[in-house]
């Protein structure tokens, strides 16, 4: 009887205690913070969409290699010797043409361990995060700054360049062979 | 049926008018199916949650499927997964809306390559409304592909696409 | 015609339809929810009687208590996901040959009985008089079936009661 | 209120119209209001915003939900069975709609002004079991068919200290017409029955102690009659997806979600009335006081609103409180604890009256 009384007095109680906490919330001002009008200030080393300074790359690679998912894609073409690339801001001489630089943000997992490697810190995060889109490919992004024309036109010209080359040193190689073979070929 | 299904002729005054309101109803009760599926559900729970509160959308969390309008895809589906996906997915009724949330909903994510147990990509299986990009993504993220879907179902139409 | 007739022809072809239905359908859970719409319509037929006391006993007890544990009945014995419980007719001539008789017996006792017909006066509320008649006149009856209701609740408890052995 | 009318214009459909439509409107207004105060009561105990996109403050929020639902596809399974599927919902609104013919707003607008409206209330809400017994099994789906035999059994097992607070009620008061126990507790708050009721005198004091715990009794078991948190099993969504409405979508879910608040409503209406003097005004009515007959109706259905929807008030603040208890410990809480207080409390206030 004891313990029946107890519970009673017990199970009142603790709904009363509950109710007290809960209806000293209703005057605790809101938390809320209102999205698309008040932004929340991101920490400062914030890792989201990627962004890569076209200007700065040298095409090395080493970001795509880096990359844990292979979400980066990246081609290049060889200058030929003609050609001036300039330089990159820290001095660094460019020797690619950068045809295609796409990095997929549907699979990137913004681990920033493709901006580690990269000699020229030309890829690096940036802070925004909303980009969302109604179709999968936009997710895609395209870095390279040259047209699809210009990109086809480098690789024609470093072919052209190659054959100009094997060609070059096909001569050279038949023509010096029966003077003096055991010169190396400096090529 | 649902009234999407029917279809009017292009240049009726009442339809477009009466179209604006039903795509506001639409836009702002959007609920969505209580369902997650990994680390990007702990991120759609923080965004219902005090800080983010999807409520304000007028968003709550409706646990049958036929009472829901969206569901968000929240992580990784795997080939298991994908099968109970498509059925809650078909038993939602018209009109309804997905949000694939995070990489590995939008495309497998980390798995993408040799995964050989997650699908690539929650669109394989039923058609998406809104890619949110993020692993996981932000809960502003989320809300940001909310406000997307938002707009994208502004823009629907009754009328006969000319 | 008026809305007093309208009103009590309603009722009754809700209670007949339904009862009808209650008899002939093979599903028992139509049975059972055809039930509720019989009680509904005699209740109905109840409060254009001004009695509407009884009315309410009416849906208080049947729709209220024994409907629902009927239908409990039902749904708790076997298959109660499956839509088709149904039931067969068997003894069909028998048992419309006793129900015709049951029914002839009842009939005649309608028409043969000397009802009073003259206009009484129909009462604001018939609760204070259904009180008092079973506390003077009915004092007995009523007790006793306050006792067979309580022998029917310890045997009922004495059934359900777990055996220690 | 069918008097005004028909005095008003002559017919007897008219009138008869306009008495049933009015608490049909009052119900949709609970059920828009409803929903939108539960959203934002939930958001401010969680010290968040709660819907504020649509209208102004959010206040458009129900509409939108209203106008979403006429749109959606009336999906229903195979092997539902039809014709109880259709119907269950109709008889559930029908149910929780049937309540407000004997709710006294005030003392001109009651539907129905019948000697047995209390009992009529309580007998009515049996539709409402019957419907969501229909809907579960019609349902065609274990989750429903569980959820709608719990629901079932709760609501007729928290009937009985229901019945028992309203019977000690009855023989304290004497009457089972709702405008009258309304009118046995007009003027001032110390006259309401929770305070003991209008006589004065000691029989007065004892009373309210019993007073208050059937009060507490009764609002425990209204709250579980009307599938209320924390009494919600039958829509636990951990075992049961959504109860016995889990397979419906669009308008005919949107019933039972009518009928959902206008149950609320109907029993803190019924719980203000037995305890808190329904529609009296607790202070006077400023009508008596400047001397205008006309106004003190309006003045009343004003109060009986206001007290309708504290209690409303009270129910969310309990929902947003309280866990779902477990079904061992919801009957525990009814025949263990409310039954036996119950039929004390019966008792005790039927020896005091009788002092």
């Amino acid at each position: 009887m004891k313990e029946y009384l107890k519970n009673t007095w017990l199970g009142i109680y603790t709904v009363l205690v509950g109710m007290k906490i809960t209806f000293k919330h209703l005057f605790t001002p809101a938390v809320t913070i209102q999205y698309p009008e008040v932004k929340l200030k991101l920490p400062e080393r914030e890792r989201n969409r990627l962004y890569v300074n076209i200007d700065d790359c040298i095409g090395c690679d080493q970001c795509s290699r880096a990359c844990p998912v292979s979400c980066i894609d990246i081609e290049t073409v060889k200058s030929i010797p003609g050609e001036d690339l300039g330089t990159t801001s820290n001095g660094k001489k460019k020797a690619f043409w950068v045809t295609n630089f796409t990095i997929d943000f549907a699979k990137c997992c913004y681990c920033q361990l493709c901006v580690f490697p990269c000699p020229t810190e030309c890829i690096y995060m940036t802070d925004v995060f909303e980009f969302s889109t109604y179709e999968r490919n936009d997710l895609v992004y395209q870095f390279s700054n040259l047209t699809k024309e210009e990109a086809e036109q480098k690789k024609i010209n470093f072919a052209n360049f190659q054959a100009e080359k094997e060609k070059q040193k096909a001569a050279a190689a038949t023509a010096p062979k029966t003077e003096n073979p055991s010169q190396p070929n400096t090529n | 049926m649902g009234l999407l299904d029917k279809e009017f002729s292009d240049g009726n005054i009442v339809v477009a008018n009466v179209e604006d309101l039903l795509n506001w109803a639409r836009l702002s009760s959007v609920w969505q199916l209580g369902f997650g599926l990994a680390c990007c559900a702990i991120e759609m729970m923080a965004t219902s949650a005090s800080h983010y509160d999807f409520d304000r959308f007028g968003l709550i969390p409706r646990n049958t499927p036929r009472q829901a309008d969206a569901i968000i895809i929240s992580g990784t589906v795997t080939l298991k997964m994908a099968i109970r996906i498509k059925r809650l997915y078909e038993q939602i009724p018209d009109p309804k809306y997905i949000i694939s949330m995070g990489s590995c909903a939008n495309c497998g994510g980390p798995y993408w390559e040799h995964g050989y147990h997650v699908l690539k990509g929650v669109d394989r299986i039923i058609p998406v409304d809104v890619y949110v990009p993020g692993c996981p993504p932000r809960p502003e993220a989320l809300l940001e592909g909310l406000l997307k879907l938002q707009e994208k179902i502004r823009n629907e139409s009754l009328r006969k696409k000319s | 015609m008026n809305y007093y007739d309208i009103l009590f022809y309603l009722f009754a072809i809700i209670t007949l339809v339904s009862a009808g239905f209650v008899v002939t359908t093979r599903n028992v859970i139509y049975s059972a929810f055809f039930l509720l719409f019989t009680f509904f319509g005699v209740a109905g037929i109840y409060v254009l009687l001004a009695a509407d006391f009884i009315a309410v006993v009416q849906i208080m007890v049947y729709v209220g208590g024994i409907l629902i544990l009927l239908l409990f009945g039902v749904m708790l014995t076997n298959k109660i996901t499956n839509v088709d419980i149904r039931t067969g007719t068997g003894n069909l001539l028998p048992a419309s040959i006793a129900v015709g008789l049951l029914m002839g017996a009842l009939v005649s006792v309608m028409i043969y009985t000397g009802w009073k017909v003259q206009p009484g006066e129909v009462p604001d509320t018939s609760i204070k008089q259904l009180g008092a008649l079973l506390i003077t006149d009915y004092l007995l009856i009523f007790e006793l079936l306050g006792i067979l209701l309580l022998i029917a609740l310890i045997g009922a408890a004495s059934i359900a009661r777990r055996d220690k052995e | 209120m069918y008097q005004y009318f028909y005095e008003l214009t002559g017919s007897v459909i008219i009138s008869t119209l306009i008495t049933a439509v009015f608490p049909l409107v009052n119900v949709l207004l609970v059920a828009l209001l409803g929903v939108y105060l539960e959203r934002k009561v939930s958001a401010w105990m969680q010290d968040r915003v709660g819907p504020n996109r649509a209208g102004p403050f959010g206040l458009f929020q129900t509409v939108a939900d209203f106008i979403k639902m006429l749109q959606k596809e009336d999906a229903t399974a195979l092997d539902i069975d039809k014709k109880l599927y259709n119907i269950a919902p109709v008889l559930v609104f029908a149910g929780s709609f049937a309540v407000y013919a004997v709710i006294p707003f005030s003392s001109k607008l009651i539907g129905s002004e019948i000697e047995v409206g209390l009992f009529y209330a309580l007998a009515v809400s049996s539709f409402v079991v019957a419907g969501i017994l229909m809907a579960g099994w019609s349902s065609n789906n274990k989750y429903s068919l569980l959820g709608a035999m719990r629901s079932a059994a709760q609501i007729v097992s928290y009937e009985i200290p229901t019945a028992l607070v309203v019977l000690a009620m009855v023989m304290f008061l004497g009457t089972l017409s709702l405008s009258k126990i309304s009118e046995m507790q007009t003027a001032y708050f110390w006259n309401w029955n929770i305070l003991g009721g209008a006589e004065f005198g000691l029989v007065k004091f004892l009373l309210i102690p019993f007073m208050v715990v059937g009060f507490v009794i009764i609002f425990i078991s209204t709250l579980a009659e009307v599938n209320r948190t924390p009494f919600d099993i039958p829509e636990a969504e951990s075992e049961l997806v959504a109860g016995y409405f889990t397979e419906y979508c669009g308008m005919k879910w949107a019933m039972f979600m009518l009928s959902e608040y206008g149950n609320m409503f109907a029993v803190s209406a019924i719980v203000s009335i037995l305890f808190f003097g329904g529609y009296q005004s607790p202070f006077g009515y400023l009508g008596n006081t400047l001397g205008i007959e006309w106004l003190i109706p309006y003045e009343q259905a004003f109060w009986f609103i206001l007290k309708g929807w504290f209690f409303i008030f009270v129910q969310m603040w309990l929902r947003w409180t309280l866990p779902r208890l477990r079904v061992d410990q919801l009957m525990t809480v009814c025949w263990k604890y409310l039954i036996p207080y119950a039929f004390v409390n019966l008792i005790i206030i039927g020896i005091i009256t009788l002092l």
